[in-house]
């Protein structure tokens, strides 16, 4: 049993079902990050954490107790809301421990507490003034600040992060990150952001749907995706995703494509198993940081093999070079090392780290275990 | 209404409450009499009382003639809580006489011998199935014409006692661009004017018939055309903006002697007395011509409403107040009006004044005093509101009289 | 200058400015004109009212009106004036006012932050409710009174005009509250606080424009209320309107015009202080919230 | 809360039930002090109650009465009329009196409680006021003529059949100042890059409040549909203090309609069923409005 178990939950509205079966358990001090496109229920499920939904059925518990139907307020947990939520006719100061006042803590307890975590965020200068004279990155200390100062079991975070401009974004990013790995505590965090969820968290939840697609470190997310939503989704740009034939080329099983001419590609498969798919066909994914120049081939893997191909377009990004070319007549993307020489509409020769390419099987859009 | 529920109520209904519960003493008095006068009048009649040492909760509520008063009395008895007693014309004490509500007043009237001095035509908007409900305070002739006496002089017109008369006197004032007749085109008005033609054209047989008995031949009849033909001779003689107006300003009008005549009750004597104008001398009053020795009348009265099947003292003494000469005498000299009990002196009164209860003691002793139609003491409220509609469609010219005396035939007995 | 006034980006041009001021002004003069006939002649004598032309200024000033309205008016039997009725008035609209604001804040707190199935239907009940036409209550209403034991009290009246008054409170504050951010409230109720302490709290500090707008509204509708006034209170706890009421309509008296005019400015004065006062206020108030839809 | 396997605190409980519960006062009040009523006024509508209510039933039969008086159909054509012609100008002189207000105006604080103000006053007096301004004989014709202009006519509220529209002019004036508020704060409420933008755009300024202003003030022009429909429905006190219904019955309203045959005729059940007329008529406009109001903010 975890500090933060959600067995079995689910959400109605009237008859329809928005959130099935959900089962996770979150240990201590663990950075839980529920991530998805919106609509796929993750806001909901932290609502119902907090207890501002109801829970249809199964439950929530926090420290082995079972909270469902308890009041948010005692669930001792603490919320930071995509708005910030900061009452308008507080001060700073006012708004941080208004949660401490309504739970009858005394005022020189509050005092303190206010000032250790004001001086934590480095926001003591703020603490007179009202939310509607701060700047989006100081509302955004405030509103953690409220939640810390209330010490709580678990932090709830509600895309905390998405109202911010981007430079900003990234700096708080490391900021909570930081706070997360000095102060230890449990926190459930919801972005849509799949960047905030993988430098972020001990590990993701995807959601769809209302599904959990998959749960886990964010390595396992990224190396192995369990279906094709998750490998579509996470990752920036997203994993190539190839419809090829299984054929036996010479005892091995190799995924049979065209490239950007039409002419017949085979690519060398990894993975054995695949050979029971032989004259079926999969869909092949592969990241596009696995498919680079000769030169930026990862040298530890087992398996790099070369495909010539004709280049589209290429965008320099600075640190990266990617190029967009045509396999399996769609639009696929290669990730290159920056100075990587190469120009729209000119033949190239890449490397294909096949090791890490993942195959999907196209009925069940479930991945093909190796 | 105010039994031990009703008080737990207000106490549990967090507002705090002051109902107005009525000291046993005192009477609870809802009238409309507003104006200087008339209220100054009543304060004879509340000095009275405090003599006796009754309390006087006043409640005023003015406006259209009563029928404000009217709306709110409702409003009262159906809450539960009726005054002690209620200004009330002509039928409308009847139908709270029909509901049951009144005290019954014989043995104050006994006692006093109302039956004596109050005119029959009177008794009748007083009693109802034989008991006395109300106390009259005064009787309101409507059949007045009101003309300025200078205006009248300058052009050579003697007091018209006949319809002819009057036209030729029209005529007369018109030629000299005077407006000949001046009058306020409200449909109350319009009707006060209608009573006195149709009396004067039809004499009281018709009148009688067609307002009081409700007779369709007579409503139909061809000298209830001749009325209506009347009227629209007085409606070319207003000038073009009576409509809506006020009576008091159409008053003015004779009083600046911008106009020679107006119609109207008795009442309107204190608009002159007010400009400072005498009877007599700078204005005439005189019956409408072709009434002279009819009246029509309204009377206002004071209904004492059921306290639990006895008539309290206070509402014993308040009526017995209202009828004493001296409070009939003190307050019509004010009003305008006649007392309502005959034997009442005139001493107090001045030429008007003396004449109205010259005419309605010689009207009540002959059979020629009638109940206004136009004041509701012809006929109930809905026929008379029915005849109002057909009258001021007529007199603003919607209709021909032929249409008119057709439609008042079907109107009033829609209404019944 | 106004507190409302935002930079407006559009520029005109300075015949066009001639002509909006010329508008501005007619306009002003439309408003002004009955205004002006009432106070014109409230300082009249009568005989100059009766004799002449209404429009024209006063040819002897008097103030006799303004002090026999107030003070020595012929009401009822009694020569009061309309003072004592005054405080009438005010005992009836500001608790009725008061009630009736909390109420309506309440009620747009609950339908737009604690909602519930069904809550849309209420509101659109209590929101027809304004339209019930007052003349058919009034029998219906003073049987509920009677049995309530609060007929002719002030109480009463109180009552009457806190629920004729509820729909558009509700609506003003509902609109107004739907704009407001439920994650607020939903911080606050992590915080700890409870239904009354947000709305203590969170909700009634924000309201003020609101709160401006519905006061103006119910302290404008229920001072210039004749009929219930006459119905539920009359006598010695009437409302100004029915004290005015009964100086203004005797039918058969003499009419004192200026008395009138007099007495119907004195009557208005409440709500014309409210509105000139809260005017600003006001607008403020209609666009934090109410015109929002 | 199917699934209650924990302890569910009282507190929590409560809390679900304090709102209802704060609701409910309200909810009890309009229900048996509007919808009570309307329904007792249903049932009067069938009786033959005169002076008072009386429970003797006699089915249509007012109503049958009703539509065959003239005067109800005056009220009702009257009422058309008036609250068409009310509406629509109360809401176009609001919005140019707003636009005009909304330039920078100089004095714009001055302007706007005088634009206001009349809604403060009662039509007790105010009617007199403007009866006596609308007479030929001592109003705005005679002072016209006075000051040298003999041939000015307006003697709208001596003739029946425009003595309505006077109705109008008062009732314009009383609440359009009203309505100019309710549209000020709309445009103040607009975002001034839109219009920032427009004007980049090249849109002249007539085209800027057509295509864009006036579209995004729907929110304003809704509530001032439901005030004026309202007031227009209850307009009472002007008809009286006006004109008294008058000349003849030309300017009758189904609200003074109610009331005379309910107060002044004794005929409560005909009054009655010209009510419950009344309230289908404004349920069947109101409805559809509340409705898609209601609805598009779920």
């Amino acid at each position: 049993m975890g500090f933060l178990d959600i067995s079995n939950v689910t959400k109605s509205y009237g008859n329809t079902e928005v959130l099935h079966h959900v089962d996770i358990s979150v240990e201590e001090g663990e950075f839980l990050v529920l991530v998805g496109p919106s609509g796929c229920g993750k806001s909901t499920l932290l609502n119902m954490i907090a207890g501002l939904e109801s829970i249809t059925s199964g439950d929530v518990s926090i420290k082995g107790r079972v909270v469902n139907g308890v009041h948010p307020s005692k669930r001792n947990i603490a919320m930071v809301f995509q708005s910030y939520a900061l009452y308008p006719n507080m001060t700073v100061g006012q708004n941080m421990t208004f949660g401490l006042e309504m739970h009858g803590v005394p005022k020189p307890e509050r005092d303190k507490a206010l000032a250790d975590v004001a001086a934590l965020l480095q926001i003591t200068p703020l603490l007179d003034r009202k939310p509607g004279q701060l700047s989006g990155g100081q509302r955004q200390r405030v509103a953690m600040g409220r939640a810390l100062v209330r010490n709580p079991d678990v932090f709830l975070f509600d895309e905390p992060l998405s109202n911010l401009d981007a430079k900003l974004r990234v700096d708080m990013r490391t900021e909570i990150k930081k706070l997360h790995e000095k102060l230890k505590t449990t926190i459930v965090y919801v972005t849509h952001d799949q960047i905030e969820a993988m430098t972020l968290s001990t590990r993701i939840a995807v959601m769809y749907n209302g599904y959990v697609q998959q749960l886990g470190t964010p390595k396992e997310i990224y190396d192995t995706p369990t279906n094709l939503f998750v490998a579509g989704f996470m990752g920036s740009p997203s994993m190539n995703l190839l419809p090829v034939e299984v054929a036996m080329i010479d005892g091995a099983p190799h995924a049979v494509t065209t490239d950007a001419d039409g002419a017949p590609l085979h690519l060398r498969l990894h993975q054995q198993n695949l050979s029971e798919w032989a004259g079926r066909k999969i869909i092949l994914g592969i990241r596009p940081e696995a498919i680079t120049d000769p030169e930026g081939a990862d040298r530890a893997s087992s398996c790099i093999i070369p495909m010539t191909n004709r280049v589209s377009v290429t965008e320099p990004a600075g640190s990266d070079t990617f190029a967009t070319m045509t396999l399996a007549g769609q639009d696929s993307i290669a990730r290159m090392r920056a100075d990587a020489s190469v120009g729209p509409g000119e033949m190239f020769e890449f490397a294909i780290n096949m090791e890490k390419a993942v195959a999907f099987d196209p009925e069940t859009e479930r991945r093909i275990v190796p | 209404m105010r039994g031990y529920f009703g008080k737990t109520m207000t106490v549990a209904c967090a507002l705090a409450a002051t109902t107005s519960m009525v000291k046993a003493e005192d009477v609870e008095v809802l009238h409309w009499w507003t104006s200087g006068g008339e209220a100054a009048a009543l304060n004879v009649l509340k000095e009275d009382l405090a003599g006796q040492g009754i309390g006087w909760l006043d409640m005023p509520v003015a406006g259209g003639g009563g029928e404000q008063a009217m709306t709110v009395l409702r409003a009262r008895v159906t809450a539960g809580d009726a005054p002690t007693a209620v200004q009330a014309l002509g039928f409308d004490i009847l139908d709270w006489g029909e509901q049951g509500s009144l005290a019954d007043l014989n043995d104050v009237a006994a006692q006093e011998g109302w039956d004596a001095v109050v005119p029959e035509a009177l008794q009748f908007f007083a009693k109802y199935d034989g008991k006395w409900i109300a106390a009259p305070v005064n009787v309101h002739s409507t059949n007045w014409v009101w003309a300025n006496k200078a205006v009248l002089d300058d052009n050579g017109i003697a007091v018209p006692e006949t319809w002819d008369d009057f036209v030729a006197a029209v005529e007369t004032l018109k030629a000299a661009g005077i407006t000949p007749i001046a009058h306020g085109g409200q449909a109350w008005q319009d009707a006060t004017i209608f009573d006195a033609v149709v009396m004067s054209t039809g004499g009281p047989d018709l009148y009688k018939a067609a307002f009081i008995d409700l007779d369709p031949e007579a409503l139909g009849s061809d000298a209830m055309k001749e009325s209506f033909d009347r009227m629209a001779y007085i409606r070319a003689n207003v000038d073009d903006n009576f409509s809506g107006r006020d009576w008091n300003l159409a008053t003015a009008m004779v009083i600046n002697g911008e106009a020679g005549f107006q119609m109207m009750g008795d009442w309107a004597k204190g608009e002159f007395l007010n400009a400072g104008k005498v009877p007599g001398q700078d204005f005439l009053c005189f019956r409408f011509p072709g009434t002279g020795d009819q009246v029509t009348f309204n009377a206002d009265q004071f209904m004492m409403f059921d306290q639990g099947g006895v008539v309290s003292p206070e509402q014993a003494a308040l009526a017995t107040a209202i009828l004493s000469p001296t409070f009939q005498s003190a307050f019509n000299v004010v009003k305008g009006s006649v007392p309502a009990r005959t034997d009442v002196s005139d001493e107090a009164f001045d030429d008007c004044g003396k004449q109205g209860m010259k005419d309605l003691a010689a009207a009540a002793s002959s059979g020629n005093l009638f109940g206004s139609m136009a004041h509701g003491h012809a006929n109930p409220a809905a026929v008379k509101n029915a005849i109002y509609d057909v009258v001021t469609a007529h007199f603003n010219g919607e209709y021909d009289s032929a249409t008119a005396t057709e439609e008042l035939v079907n109107a009033v007995e829609g209404a019944q | 200058m106004s507190a409302a006034t935002q930079e407006t980006a559009i520029r005109t041009g300075r015949i066009a400015r001639t002509f909006i001021y010329v508008v501005l002004l007619v306009f002003a003069l439309f408003y002004l004109l009955p205004f002006f006939v009432m106070l014109v002649n409230s300082v009249k004598p009568l005989s100059e009212i009766t004799e002449g032309n209404m429009m024209a200024l006063p040819k002897e000033l008097t103030f006799a009106p303004w002090a026999s309205a107030w003070s020595t008016a012929q009401i009822g039997v009694e020569p009061t004036g309309l003072r004592p009725y005054f405080l009438n008035s005010l005992f009836m609209v500001v608790p009725a006012v008061l009630i009736c604001t909390a109420l309506g804040a309440l009620n747009g707190y609950v339908l737009t932050k604690w909602r519930f199935r069904g809550d849309t239907l209420l509101f659109g009940l209590m929101l027809f409710s304004c339209f019930i036409p007052f003349q058919i209550v009034l029998i219906p209403m003073a049987r509920m009174l009677g049995i309530m034991g609060l007929a002719g009290s002030t109480a009463g009246l109180v009552l009457v005009h806190v629920v004729y008054g509820i729909g558009f409170s509700t609506l003003y504050f509902r609109n107004y509250y739907s704009a407001f951010p439920t994650e607020l409230v939903r911080a606050a109720m992590i915080d700890g606080a409870g239904f009354f302490q947000i709305f203590w709290r969170i909700m009634v500090p924000v309201s003020g424009p609101i709160t401006v707008v519905c006061v103006i509204w119910l302290f404008t509708n229920i001072w210039n209320d004749f009929l219930f006034g006459a119905s539920f209170a009359s006598g010695s706890k009437a409302p100004m309107t029915v004290a005015l009421n009964n100086l203004v309509q005797s039918s058969t008296g003499v009419k004192e015009y200026n008395v009138h005019f007099a007495g119907a400015i004195l009557a208005a004065l409440p709500t014309l202080l409210v509105y000139i006062v809260a005017g600003r206020y006001f607008v403020r108030g209609l666009m934090a919230g109410s015109v929002k839809g | 809360m199917a699934h209650q396997s924990a302890e569910v605190d009282f507190r929590t409980r409560l809390q679900n039930w304090i709102p209802k519960l704060v609701l409910s006062p309200s909810l009890a009040a309009v229900l048996v002090f509007v919808y009570g009523f309307i329904l007792f006024t249903l049932y009067l509508s069938f009786t033959n109650s005169k002076m008072l209510p009386s429970y003797d039933w006699v089915g249509f039969e007012n109503y049958r009465k009703l539509w065959g008086l003239s005067h109800w159909w005056t009220a009702i054509t009257n009422l058309a009329i008036f609250a068409t012609l009310y509406i629509v100008i109360c809401t176009a002189i609001g919005l140019t009196l707003a636009i005009l207000l909304d330039q920078k105006i100089r004095g714009e604080g001055m302007l706007r409680p005088i634009y206001l103000y009349p809604m403060a006053l009662s039509f007790i007096v105010t009617g007199t006021a403007w009866k006596w301004f609308l007479d030929p004989g001592i109003g705005l014709e005679n002072t016209m003529h006075l000051w040298g202009w003999e041939s000015f006519e307006f003697g709208w509220i001596k003739d029946r059949n425009m003595a309505i529209y006077t109705i109008v002019i008062a009732a314009v004036w009383q609440t359009s100042g009203f309505v100019m508020a309710m549209f000020l704060a709309g445009l103040r409420g607009i975002d001034n890059e839109i219009l920032k933008a427009a004007q980049i755009d090249g849109a002249s300024n007539w085209n800027l409040y057509r295509r864009i202003v006036i579209p995004l003030l729907r929110p304003a022009f809704l509530s001032a549909f439901v005030i004026l429909s309202h007031l227009a429905i209850k307009s009472y006190d002007l008809v009286i203090a006006l004109t008294g219904g008058g000349p003849g019955r030309a300017t009758e309203l189904p609200a003074t309609f109610m009331y005379s045959y309910t107060f002044s005729r004794n005929l409560m059940g005909v009054g009655a069923s010209s009510a419950v007329i009344m309230l289908m008529t404004i349920a069947a406009i109101m409805t559809p409005y509340l409705y898609a109001e209601l609805r598009e903010k779920p």
